[in-house]
C-alpha cells in the first residue's frame, strides 16, 4: 500500500515538473531560463518512460537530449547573445493571436482522449533493452542504417557549416 | 506492533541511500587528505602533520567544519536562482553514479539491466550543472571554466563510453552484477587481461579519458589556477563550494569503481584463494588504488594546451576506440 | 483517471505548449526549444501506446528514431543559427529574410 | 558574518561550540597569496618543500571566495592597494589578513619619498599580524600563522557584550 503510494507521489512529481518546466521554457522572457528550465522538463520526460518500463529509452533520453542537444543549444545561446548580459531578454510576438488556433487544437486533443475508447491491456513490465537491440537489427535494420547515414550526412554538414569560411581568418 | 514486512525493501533503500551518502562525504573528505599527503610526499614534503596528531589526519574535519561556518557569498550581480541550483545538479550527477556501483553481489543500490549505460547518461547532468554555476556566477573566469569544461567533458564522453563498450561487448550484458560474475576466479579472468592487447588498450584509454571527464590533471583545464582563477567555481564560497569539492571527489570514485568493475573483476580477489576476504574490501581497495593513480598523475605531469587536449581525444584516443571496438567485435564473432 | 491518461494527458500539453513556443517565440534557439518539446511529446506518446494498448516494443523503436532525428536536427539547426548570426549579427529569425550568405 | 555568530548569549554550549570552531578556523587557514614584490619568494619558499606550510594545514586558494586570510606580501603601490581592498571585500567572513614584509607593514624603503607607495596595507584593510624583515624568512611567515592561531582562539561567535 505505501509502496503504491509513494510510486504515485513520484509519478505525480514526475508529471508536474515536466507540465511545470514546460510552461517556464515557453513563456520565461529569459533565454537561459528556459534552456535551463527545458532540463527539468527532458528529465521529467525520461522518469515518465521508466514509468512506461522504456528503461534504455529513458536513459538514452538523459544521454542524448541531456547531454548533447541541451548541451548544444546552451552553448548556441552562448555563441549568439551577447554573453555578459545577464538576462538576455528575448520579446515575444503576436502571443494572443497564436493563443487562439494553439488553444483550439489543444481542446480538440483533449476531446478525442476524452472521448475515445481506449482498448488498454494489461502492461508487462520487463527489461526492453534486449528485445529493442533485436529489433532495431532485424526488422528495422534498413530504418537503422539510414538514420546512421543521417546522423554521418548531419555532423559533416554541421562541421561544414559552423567552421569560420576563409577570409573571416588570417593564418 | 506494526508488521515491518511490507516496508522491508523501503527501509533497506533508505538506509542504503543514506549510507551511499556517508560513504560518499567521508571517501570525499579523506580523499582531500590523501590528495594533500600525496601531493606533499610528491614534492619532497609532508603535508599536513599537526591537525589531530598522527599524520594530521583530522585536516579535512577541520577544513569542512570550517567551510559549513564561513560566510556564503552570492554575488549581487549574479543570477541567484540557477548560482543556488548548480552545485546541487553536480551532486546528484555525482551520487545518481553510486546507485549502480556493485561493492558486492548483493550489496548494490539497484542492479540496472542498464547498468553502464545509466553511468554515462546520468554524467550528463554534471556537464549541465557546471554550464549552469560557470554561467550564473557572470564572472569572466567561471565562464570560461565552465565552457572548456563542458567542451571537454562531452569531448571524452566518446571515448570511455566506447571503451566501456569492449567488456560489455565481451560479457553480453551491460548489468554490473553480471559483468562482474563474469570475471570470477582469479586475475587472469579480468576483462583487462583477456583478448590481450586489446582490452589493455581500451582500459588504458577508458582510465586516460575519465581523467578528463572528471577533469583532473593533466586535463584539469577548467580550473587551472594560473590561468582562470579557479574555473567554474571561482565565485562559490563555504558549502557551496563544499558541494562541488564533494562532487569532484565522488566523480574521481565514481570513474574508478567503473574501471574496477568492468576491467579489474570487480568485488573478486586477484587469486581465488584469496576470497575469504569480503568483496567490498576488494571492491574499495581496487577503486581507491586507481584514485590513488589518478593523484599520482596529477601531481607527476604537466597540464595540457585546450588545442592539445581536443587533439588527444578527436585524433588519438577516438581512432584507437574505434578500431579496438571493431577488432574485439571480430573476436567475440570468432570465438562465437 | 488512470495514469494512461494523465500520461496521453501530459503529452498532449507539451504538444500544445511546444507549439506555442514555436509560435511565439522570436529567438530561433527557443523555436528550437519548442521543437524538442513537440518532438518529446510525440515520443512520449509512441511509448505510452506501444505500452499501455499494443504490448510491443514497436513504440519504442519510433522513440529512438526520434531521438537519433532530434540530435541530427539540433546539430544541424545550430550550425544553421551560427552561420545567420555570423553573417545578419541578429538572432532573430524573423530578420533572416533572404537566403544570400 | 555567517549565520551563527552574534545571535546568541555566552553560555556553556556556546563557548563549547566556540571551542570547535575555533579549532577548526585556526587549524585550517587558507591564504589567499597576494605575491606583490620580493616577500612573494619567501612566501612561496614556506609554502615549498624545505619549510612547507602545508603541515599546519595552509593551504593555498586562487580565488577569494574560498580563502580565509590574506598574506599581502610586498610594496603595496597606490594603484594595487584599490585591488588590494577589492578582493579583501571579496573574502567570506571571517576572514583576517596578515602583513608580511615592511613594505606591507609601513611602506618599508619607501616611507618617506615613496610618492607611489601606500605606507602600510593597514591604511586600506584592517591588519591582524604583521610580520617584520625585508623580507622576513620563512620561519618568520610560519610564526605569523601561529600568532594568528592564538589571535583566532579567542574569537567567540557570541552576542558581543557591552
Amino acid at each position: 500500500m505505501i509502496l503504491h503510494f509513494l510510486t504515485q507521489a513520484v509519478f505525480w512529481f514526475l508529471v508536474i515538473l515536466t507540465v511545470g518546466s514546460a510552461i517556464v521554457v515557453v513563456f520565461n522572457k529569459r533565454i537561459l531560463h528556459s534552456a535551463f528550465a527545458l532540463l527539468f522538463t527532458l528529465c521529467g520526460v525520461a522518469g515518465l518512460y521508466v514509468f512506461l518500463s522504456a528503461d534504455f529509452l529513458a536513459a538514452s533520453q538523459m544521454l542524448v537530449y541531456v547531454g548533447g542537444i541541451l548541451t548544444l543549444i546552451i552553448f548556441g545561446v552562448f555563441l549568439t547573445a551577447r554573453m555578459y548580459n545577464m538576462s538576455i531578454p528575448e520579446q515575444t510576438h503576436q502571443r494572443f493571436l497564436a493563443l487562439l488556433p494553439v488553444l483550439g487544437l489543444g481542446g480538440i486533443i483533449f476531446y478525442v482522449l476524452n472521448s475515445a475508447e481506449w482498448h488498454l491491456i494489461t502492461p508487462m513490465v520487463a527489461p526492453t533493452t534486449e528485445n529493442l537491440g533485436k529489433m532495431l537489427l532485424t526488422t528495422y535494420l534498413v530504418p537503422f542504417e539510414v538514420a546512421s547515414m543521417l546522423l554521418l550526412a548531419a555532423l559533416i554538414g554541421a562541421i561544414r557549416l559552423a567552421r569560420p569560411r576563409k577570409e573571416d581568418h588570417d593564418d | 506492533m506494526i508488521a515491518l514486512e511490507p516496508y522491508l525493501d523501503l527501509i533497506i533503500s533508505v538506509v542504503y541511500v543514506v549510507g551511499i551518502v556517508l560513504f560518499l562525504s567521508l571517501f570525499a573528505l579523506f580523499a582531500t587528505w590523501l590528495e594533500r599527503k600525496v601531493a606533499g610526499h610528491i614534492q619532497d614534503r609532508l603535508g599536513p602533520m599537526e591537525t589531530g596528531g598522527w599524520h594530521g589526519w583530522l585536516q579535512p574535519i577541520a577544513d569542512a567544519i570550517k567551510l559549513l561556518i564561513k560566510e556564503d557569498i552570492i554575488p549581487a550581480a549574479a543570477d541567484k536562482k540557477l548560482f543556488k541550483l548548480a552545485p546541487y545538479l553536480v551532486f546528484i550527477g555525482s551520487l545518481a553514479g553510486f546507485a549502480v556501483l556493485p561493492f558486492a553481489a548483493n550489496l548494490i543500490g539497484s542492479d540496472l539491466n542498464i547498468g553502464v549505460y545509466y553511468v554515462i547518461a546520468v554524467t550528463s547532468l554534471v556537464v549541465i550543472g557546471i554550464l549552469m554555476a560557470g554561467w550564473a556566477s557572470n564572472n569572466k573566469w567561471s565562464m570560461y571554466g565552465a565552457m572548456r569544461s563542458a567542451a571537454q567533458m562531452i569531448s571524452y564522453e566518446i571515448p570511455v563510453a566506447l571503451s566501456l563498450l569492449i567488456p560489455v561487448m565481451m560479457a553480453g550484458t551491460m548489468s554490473m552484477v553480471e559483468i562482474v560474475d563474469n570475471q570470477a576466479g582469479g586475475f587472469w579472468n579480468w576483462y583487462v587481461f583477456r583478448t590481450m592487447p586489446f582490452s589493455l588498450i581500451a582500459f588504458v584509454i577508458y582510465f586516460w579519458a575519465s581523467l578528463a571527464e572528471v577533469n583532473r590533471a593533466p586535463f584539469d583545464l577548467p580550473e587551472a589556477e594560473s590561468e582562470l582563477v579557479a574555473g567554474y567555481f571561482t565565485e562559490y564560497s563555504g558549502i557551496r563550494w563544499a558541494m562541488f569539492f564533494l562532487a569532484e571527489y565522488g566523480d574521481m570514485f565514481v570513474v574508478s569503481a567503473i574501471a574496477a568493475t568492468v576491467f579489474l573483476g570487480g568485488w573478486y580477489a586477484p587469486f581465488p584463494f584469496l576470497d575469504i576476504i569480503p568483496g567490498p574490501i576488494w571492491f574499495i581497495g581496487k577503486t581507491a588504488f586507481l584514485v590513488f593513480v589518478q593523484m599520482w598523475l596529477r601531481w607527476t605531469l604537466p597540464r595540457l594546451r585546450v588545442d592539445q587536449l581536443m587533439y588527444v581525444c578527436w585524433k588519438i584516443f577516438l581512432p584507437f576506440s574505434f578500431a579496438n571496438l571493431l577488432l574485439v567485435g571480430l573476436w567475440v564473432v570468432l570465438k562465437g | 483517471m488512470t495514469n494512461f491518461h494523465v500520461m496521453l494527458a501530459v503529452a498532449a500539453i507539451l504538444f500544445v505548449l511546444g507549439l506555442l513556443c514555436v509560435m511565439t517565440r522570436r529567438h530561433a534557439i527557443s523555436v528550437l526549444m519548442g521543437v524538442e518539446l513537440i518532438l518529446n511529446s510525440a515520443a512520449l506518446n509512441f511509448v505510452i501506446f506501444s505500452h499501455y494498448t499494443v504490448g510491443n516494443l514497436f513504440g519504442q523503436g519510433m522513440a529512438v528514431f526520434i531521438i537519433i532525428i532530434a540530435a541530427a536536427e539540433a546539430a544541424v539547426a545550430l550550425a544553421i543559427f551560427l552561420n545567420i548570426y555570423r553573417t545578419l549579427s541578429t538572432s532573430e529569425i524573423d530578420k533572416a529574410t533572404q537566403l544570400k550568405g | 558574518m555567517s549565520i551563527i555568530e552574534g545571535r546568541f548569549e555566552p553560555n556553556i554550549i556556546i563557548t563549547s561550540v566556540d571551542a570547535l570552531f575555533n579549532w577548526s578556523r585556526s587549524r585550517s587557514l587558507w591564504p589567499i597569496t597576494f605575491g606583490l614584490a620580493c616577500c612573494a619568494i619567501e612566501m612561496m619558499a614556506t609554502a615549498a618543500s624545505r619549510f612547507d606550510q602545508d603541515r599546519l594545514g595552509i593551504f593555498p586558494r586562487p580565488t577569494p571566495r574560498q580563502a580565509d586570510c590574506m598574506i599581502v606580501s610586498g610594496t603595496v603601490t597606490a594603484k594595487m592597494g584599490e585591488r588590494v581592498r577589492r578582493l579583501y571585500l571579496q573574502m567570506p567572513e571571517p576572514k583576517w589578513v596578515i602583513a608580511m614584509g615592511s613594505c606591507a607593514n609601513s611602506g618599508g624603503p619607501y616611507w618617506q619619498h615613496g610618492y607611489h607607495v601606500v605606507k602600510g596595507v593597514d591604511q586600506i584593510i584592517p591588519v591582524d599580524v604583521y610580520i617584520p624583515g625585508c623580507p622576513p624568512r620563512p620561519e618568520a611567515l610560519l610564526d605569523g600563522f601561529l600568532k594568528l592561531r592564538e589571535k583566532i582562539e579567542q574569537c567567540t561567535i557570541a552576542k558581543k557584550t557591552g
